[in-house]
């Protein structure tokens, strides 16, 4: 089977800044596929290349194995459910879903039919003669998201949809989402900066630093197995360990990260083996209390379940783990 | 947003300032009434309707008044066309040149009036070109572009760059684009910045004066008139129905540009 | 589902124009601007070019034809005491128009900016655009009837028995006059009145800029409302102050109308350009004086542009 | 270009270049037309373009597309100079020997042997007065020169006029003629640096006495309606028109003398429309227009006939009230050259121009 | 003690809408006090009326145990951290920060170095001469509370001034903020949307749902002991129980609310006196494993730790608690 969607050695330069910089991927048919990274790490121009907005400066795109070199957007059967949802303000809602098959000619009473039907998918029956301005942030981005799947496009791509909205309805957004997915079986492209988002909603992930992808793989891999010390610190929250610290507990040469969760906290008395810790401040999360720690020139985190004793800023403690939660990773970086 | 109310200093400075602007306009409402029409005797000895169908009856004043239109509506036409054009270059692309074509634009309007009418006046003379109605129109349109390009680049800035992407993302090419989301976006914009430039041309006099030759344009026929009186009543009144007629197109971009904030920059 | 993730192209001209032009951005850029570019750039630069051009030659004392020849003679006149008083006069008056206007215009701008909501923005608005778009000559005209001798202000301060302060302002050398309509003050008020909306808007679209939260930040930082305005107000309203000011200040180095029919008979650079160009056919002359205005509004765009001024246009 | 040698048919149209007030065609006062008969007789139109001051009338035939131009003497030797008029074939304007014989061949359009255009009008400028302030008529320029105390008790400060013109200067000129005999002043057009400054310097006095030059004819007229003026140097015109609106007003060529301009018809050197131009010569000396023309401007035909034949409203007592038998004591404007003829060098007018600038500037 | 703010049936109205409705509070000095609610419940204008921005339409706020009533703001030493910082654009950093001095009249050279100072307390020494625009979002942040706090306030309020950070740069500030108002001991208000926010930071945290103050107290109180089931929900996320349900288990016709990760799930086969639901959808968090369920008239969601088995997507699940995590409320409302 072709790839969806292949990169190969694509970069985006403007100017100096490496926006992509010499990016190798592929996203399999019917994908669930999430780009996560910070601010500034190339993920919307990543979807941007696939859309058409931009040209690689090098490498190529290529969309169900077809070169997409010069191919305008409008030849590309790729839609964006974009950031700001890009609803036509001076549209209604049916008039904004049914965008597409207008262009495309289809009569009106059937592109209205279409797009009623897209409506009720989106679970935004009968608000068809609304306009966009009358609409809440989360039925906008359902308006979007129905105008993009009119179009029955072969790739979805999805721009930060859910920033905008909050935390409750992320949640159910997200829910939605995936269900829409597994019906239609459309390749979804999705990008965020959330990682508890791409976590919870990808089948797998790619993670963006600078332009560049430090690690691709299934949400478990990228949360449990990071391979560098970025993914370690940027999706699990971990605390990276360096190497000298490890070489310490293990003898091995390499970082290590360890999740917040997984550091257990003693008295400062208990075993010399350890390592010892000032706690610098304590904050109760509801599910669980935040600790952290400085150590002699490293800070960790410490997540104490409800129940276990929290210590006061100042005490003095002991820090350990069960050797198999400390995960290994490259010492170069 | 803000609850207090405005000092009353404030309200007094204001409204004080709002009268300054008016009482003179009152006065000519006033003036297109008076029985007297040699002189300016105030107050007013007596009131009257009659200068209204004197001022029916002139062909002169119908005259100035059909070439005034002619002349507003084209250029106003043409300032349409290249204002927004250079507004929609100037907002898409970040190229070097975006700064001098602003300032190219404003130019006209920032110069003072006098040297953009000489300047066209002894253009057409080196360039052998009789006054007409083309010359008119051609000084009147240099200058009506900058209202409509401020206009139209206030609109094309709060028109998010998405929409345009979105529209071809949903299959429609760079015409179909214009045709169904940029133009439908700034046409307001568009209609209030050309009901502003009508105005301008409208009421134009400084550089019509030198780019007229011997037509009458309904400010060079005040001009005259004012100077070399016939019935001065009769000049008010025509005054007074221009500034009538003036406030709908006013009050128009008034309600067409009004909170298109909201609506156009949905999002941002 | 399509067959194709990729469209193999539509047929016809204008798609394949619209690829085209796709492809080639800067394609677009260049008909875009083509048309304003040659418009402005040629017909309207190009005949101030030409104007410029022709201050270097001369005329003819005797029979007032223009010789084709380079010269700086006419500069030369240019600065002769008389020229030069015209100049200093009109420099002074379009900035003390400037001053007052923007003055005036402040309160009425920050009123409706910030207090007049809805029908009275409304109000505002039209409070504004009305004078402004109203016949220019009559407006200068209605004034004249106000500060003639037999006019309605001294009808006004005869009938209040003030006449005796309005003489006394009279008499005050240089400002005052036989009559307010040929006095300076009356050409100033006349200029201020004319340009002002042109003042109010600019001032009224930048304080809208200013978000309420600045003010109360300063407020709340122990400024009195008036050292909010002093601090903070007027600093972020100045590029506004300086786009109006753009427009009173050209306006009135410009202008020949309004001294010719208010004013004391002493020239402003406008009558001069007029006169030389008009009435005396001396263009060399005329273009040198259009060069005055033409190097004064240079200077002063160039400091409105590093002001930031262009965006409150 | 070759002088016409015959009169061919008319081209539709004229253009001319003329003082306010010159050619009427009865929008003013129904009373006054003489330009209709003309247009229904030869077919050629009459398109007027008004100019105010001399220099603008040389400026305009500079820039072209005029035919004819009513020019005074200040502008005449100007644009013959400059090529602007050509001469004209006064064979083909029957009516010439009926011109005055005193303008037959006037130095300002008679130059090498050719006539540059048929003789206009005439008339002094007067001294307008308020008669409200004037019980008795001035005698002297000095109450438009010299600070005075008026009948009504309040001094002429402001409200006294003067021409805004260099030609001014002349009127300066014949004051101190007259005056300060010891300057030796022979004509108020030919003054020598010495001569010139003690003009200047009286204009400069005078620059303290009035409020606003007038520069046209309805402005001024307006104010002495509206400003309160009471004395001015002006032309007949406004006289009368103020008159007609009942404005106690009254002319006088004081003991000074005066100047006075003799405009003369003529005709562009690139003229579109020379057959209309000529029948149009032909029809100011032969019409009702010499004779109207002098009721309704208040000045002296170039056709003497005008005054006495009844062809229009003019009288022989009309004609002596308009100064017809002052000939000599007007002094026609003419354009002040370096080489003049009384003293050898003189302050040519372009001078004149920049300085009287600097006085209404307050220089 | 006097109260360093004081409440009492304090009410803002606007026309109908009634942004603060009959609200009674007294914040302690030297508290750190949490204004938490969703959208529009009125919490930034409780902070205006502290603030004096906004006048109460009826009621009477009180400052250190004087009234407010008709006190100007800048009479009132009371300083604001605005939500978009407000920094004057047109001064530099160090004028901005020497703002409230320089309008007090203290002489150039000596409010400088006083702003150099707070500076350095928000960890930005060196920066006095950069423009507002030169900063990131946090730098300002920082500058703004710099700002406010060289006036030395008796009450500093916040509104929602970590709301536009990153996630990482938002819990450092949580813990910046928290350790400098131990330091100064000056009162602070501070308002948030977040719930996480408002438990790690405060000292007290008050509830607002539609301009009412539903509960006040401590993060545990309000966490683990919600009195109304909006507090439950908004708060602690729990699953909140209806009492015909809780009436079931446990016989008393009360609300309930149950905490996601007090949700055990087990074979659908086990015991007919426990709840049994469907699984409609699960997702990874990286931490824990989120399971929505489906019981018949009301959705449940269940958090589950690593290692727990997870279900699939509509299995049948059995749905059991421990008795004492199950939170009664009472059942009016
Ligand atoms: N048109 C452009 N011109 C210049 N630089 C650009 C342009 N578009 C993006 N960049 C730069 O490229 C880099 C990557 O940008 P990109 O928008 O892809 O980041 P991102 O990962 O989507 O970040 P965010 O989460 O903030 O949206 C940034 O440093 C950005 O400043
Ligand atoms: N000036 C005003 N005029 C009218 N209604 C107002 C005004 N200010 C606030 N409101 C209304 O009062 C209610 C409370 O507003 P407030 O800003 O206090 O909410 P909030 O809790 O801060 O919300 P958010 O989290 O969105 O900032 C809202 O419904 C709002 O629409
Ligand atoms: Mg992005
Ligand atoms: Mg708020």
């Amino acid at each position: 089977m072709t790839a969806a969607v292949r990169f190969s050695g694509v970069s985006r330069h403007y100017g100096d800044v490496r926006a992509v910089d010499d990016v190798d991927l592929s996203i399999a048919e019917g994908e669930f596929f999430a780009m996560l990274g910070p601010s500034g790490s190339g993920k919307t121009t990543c979807l941007r290349l696939i859309a058409g907005f931009e040209q690689p400066t090098a490498g190529e795109v290529s969309i169900f194995g077809e070169s997409a070199h010069g191919v305008p957007p409008y030849r590309r059967h790729v839609n964006t459910v974009f950031q700001d949802y890009a609803l036509f303000p001076h549209l209604n809602v049916i008039d904004n879903v049914s965008y597409g098959p207008m262009i495309a000619g289809t009569p009106k009473a059937e592109r209205h039919r279409a797009a009623e039907e897209a409506l009720e998918m989106v679970a935004l029956p009968g608000y068809g003669s609304r306009k966009p301005s009358e609409l809440s942030g989360g039925q906008r981005q359902r308006v979007a998201l129905a105008r993009a799947l009119i179009n029955r496009p072969r790739v979805l791509l999805l721009d930060e949809p859910l920033g905008a909205l909050d935390l409750k309805l992320r949640e159910q957004m997200q829910e939605e989402l995936k269900a829409l997915q597994r019906k239609l079986g459309i390749t979804f492209v999705f990008v965020t900066h959330d990682q508890g988002e791409a976590l919870s909603m990808a089948d797998r992930v790619a993670v963006f630093n600078a332009g560049k992808i430090v690690q691709i793989g299934a949400p478990e891999d990228v949360y449990y197995r990071p391979e560098v010390p970025f993914v370690a610190d940027f999706v699990g929250s971990s605390n990276v360990l360096p190497p000298h610290l490890v070489a310490k507990v293990t003898g091995q040469w390499r970082h290590g990260a360890l999740r917040p969760e997984a550091v257990r906290l003693g008295d400062a008395g208990l075993g010399a083996d350890g390592l010892h810790a000032t706690v610098h401040s304590t904050a109760f999360l509801g599910a669980a209390t935040r600790v952290s720690l400085d150590l002699e020139d490293l800070s960790m985190v410490a997540l104490l379940p409800k129940g276990a004793r929290i210590p006061q800023p100042g005490e003095q403690v002991h820090v350990s783990w069960a050797a198999e939660d400390l995960h290994m990773m490259e010492a170069t970086e | 947003m803000h609850s207090d109310r405005a000092p009353l200093a404030l309200k007094i400075a204001a409204a004080a300032g709002l009268a300054f602007m008016h009482l003179p306009i009152l006065l000519i409402f006033v003036y297109a009434f008076t029985t007297e029409d040699k002189s300016y005797q105030w107050p007013p000895p007596g009131f009257t309707t009659k200068w209204i169908g004197v001022t029916w009856e002139r062909p002169d004043v119908w005259e100035a008044l059909v070439l005034s239109l002619k002349v507003a509506a084209i250029s106003t036409a043409i300032a349409l066309v290249l204002g927004t054009l250079c507004a929609a270059a100037v907002s898409r692309t970040r190229f070097f040149g975006r700064e001098v074509v602003s300032l190219l634009v404003i130019l006209p309007i920032a110069l003072p009036g006098i040297i953009t009418g000489i300047s066209l006046r002894s253009a057409f003379h080196l360039a052998d070109i009789p006054f007409s109605f083309w010359t008119i129109v051609l000084g009147h349109a240099t200058f009506c572009v900058v209202v409509v390009y401020n206009n139209a680049v206030a609109r094309f800035r709060r028109t998010s760059g998405s929409l345009i992407e979105a529209s071809m993302d949903l299959g429609a090419d760079g015409f179909q684009t214009f045709r169904y989301v940029i133009l439908p976006n700034i046409a307001t914009a568009l209609l209030a910045g050309g009901m502003l430039a009508f105005a301008l041309s409208f009421d134009e006099v400084i550089v019509t004066t030198f780019t007229a030759g011997q037509q009458q344009t309904l400010p060079i026929w005040m001009l005259e008139e004012l100077v070399r009186p016939r019935e001065r009543p009769v000049t008010n009144v025509v005054a007074m129905m221009v500034a009538l007629v003036t406030l709908l197109p006013i009050l128009g971009a008034y309600y067409l540009t009004r909170g298109t904030d909201t609506v156009a920059g949905q999002g941002k | 589902m399509s067959e194709h993730a990729i469209d193999p192209g539509r047929r016809g001209i204008l798609p394949a124009l619209s690829d085209l032009l796709w492809r080639n951005p800067r394609l677009v850029i260049l008909l875009l601007l083509g048309p304003p570019a040659l418009w402005l750039g040629i017909v309207y630069l190009g005949a101030l070019f030409a104007l410029l051009a022709q201050s270097f030659f001369s005329i003819d004392e005797f029979s007032g034809l223009i010789q084709y020849e380079f010269t700086l003679k006419t500069y030369r006149e240019l600065f002769t005491p008389a020229n030069f008083d015209i100049i200093l006069r009109t420099v002074v008056m379009a900035a003390s128009v400037t001053i007052a206007a923007a003055i005036v215009a402040f309160p009425i701008a920050y009123y409706a900016a910030r207090y007049a909501r809805g029908k009275w923005k409304a109000l505002f608005y039209l409070g504004v655009m009305l004078p402004l778009w109203s016949s220019y000559l009559v407006k200068v005209y209605s004034w004249k009837l106000i500060l003639a001798k037999e006019g309605i202000l001294n009808w006004l301060f005869e009938t209040l028995h003030l006449s005796w302060l309005l003489n006394a302002y009279l008499a005050i050398p240089v400002v005052g006059g036989n009559s307010l309509s040929v006095s300076a003050t009356g050409t100033f008020l006349v200029f201020l009145y004319v340009w002002l909306p042109f003042m109010v808007l600019p001032i009224q679209a930048s304080l809208e800029r200013v978000p309420a939260s600045m003010l109360e930040a300063s407020g709340d930082l122990g400024a009195t409302p008036g050292q909010t305005f002093r601090h903070v107000l007027l600093p972020l309203a100045l590029p506004g102050v300086i786009a109006g000011s753009i427009f009173t200040f050209s306006l009135t180095l410009g202008d020949y109308i309004i001294p010719q029919i208010v004013g004391t008979s002493r020239r402003f650079i406008g009558q001069a350009v007029y006169a030389y160009q008009g009435t005396a056919g001396n263009i060399p002359l005329a273009a040198a004086f259009a060069v005055v205005p033409i190097v004064i509004m240079a200077i002063y765009l160039w400091a409105a542009k590093r002001m930031g001024a262009f965006d409150a246009l | 270009q070759e002088m016409l040698t015959e009169i061919g048919e008319g081209e539709g149209q004229v253009n001319i270049v003329a003082w306010p007030g010159y050619i009427e065609r009865g929008e003013t006062d129904a009373a006054f037309d003489w330009v209709t008969s003309f247009e229904e007789a030869t077919g050629c139109k009459v398109n007027v373009k008004t100019a105010n001051t001399s220099d603008e009338m040389v400026a305009l035939m500079n820039e072209g597309g005029f035919d004819l131009v009513t020019a005074s003497g200040d502008a005449s030797l100007r644009m013959i100079a400059g090529k602007r008029v050509q001469p004209v074939n006064i064979s083909l304007i029957p009516s010439w020997d009926s011109v005055d014989d005193r303008l037959k061949e006037a130095p300002w359009h008679y130059v090498g042997g050719m006539h540059y255009g048929t003789p206009y009008m005439w008339g002094p400028n007067v001294l307008m007065y308020n008669t409200e302030a004037f019980p008795e008529a001035p005698t002297s320029w000095s109450v438009v020169f010299e600070e005075t105390t008026l009948a009504d008790g309040e001094s002429n400060k402001g409200r006294v006029q003067a021409y805004d013109g260099p030609i001014h200067i002349a009127d300066a000129a014949n004051y101190l003629m007259f005056h300060k005999p010891e300057l030796g002043i022979t004509s108020p057009y030919e003054l020598n640096q010495e001569q010139y400054d003690a003009a200047l310097d009286l204009l400069r006095g005078q620059r303290e006495l009035v409020s606003r030059y007038w520069h046209d004819a309805f402005i001024q007229i307006d104010d002495f309606k509206n400003e309160g003026m009471v004395a001015s140097g002006s032309w007949p015109f406004q006289v009368n028109l103020l008159k007609a609106d009942g404005v106690p007003v009254a002319s006088v060529i004081p003991e000074e003398g005066a100047t006075g301009w003799a405009d003369t018809t003529m005709m562009h050197v690139d003229s579109e429309n020379p057959n209309c131009s000529y029948m149009w010569m032909e029809h100011t000396l032969s019409s009702n227009l010499q004779s109207d023309l002098s009721v309704w401007f208040g000045a002296n035909p170039s056709v003497p006939d005008a005054c006495t034949d009844g062809r229009g409203m003019q009288t022989a007592e009309g004609c002596t009230t308009n100064g017809m038998d002052d000939f000599e004591k007007i002094k026609f404007w003419q354009t002040p050259v370096s080489s003049c003829e009384s003293q050898g060098e003189c302050v040519p007018y372009y001078r004149w121009v920049s300085d009287y600038i600097g006085v209404i500037g307050g220089r």
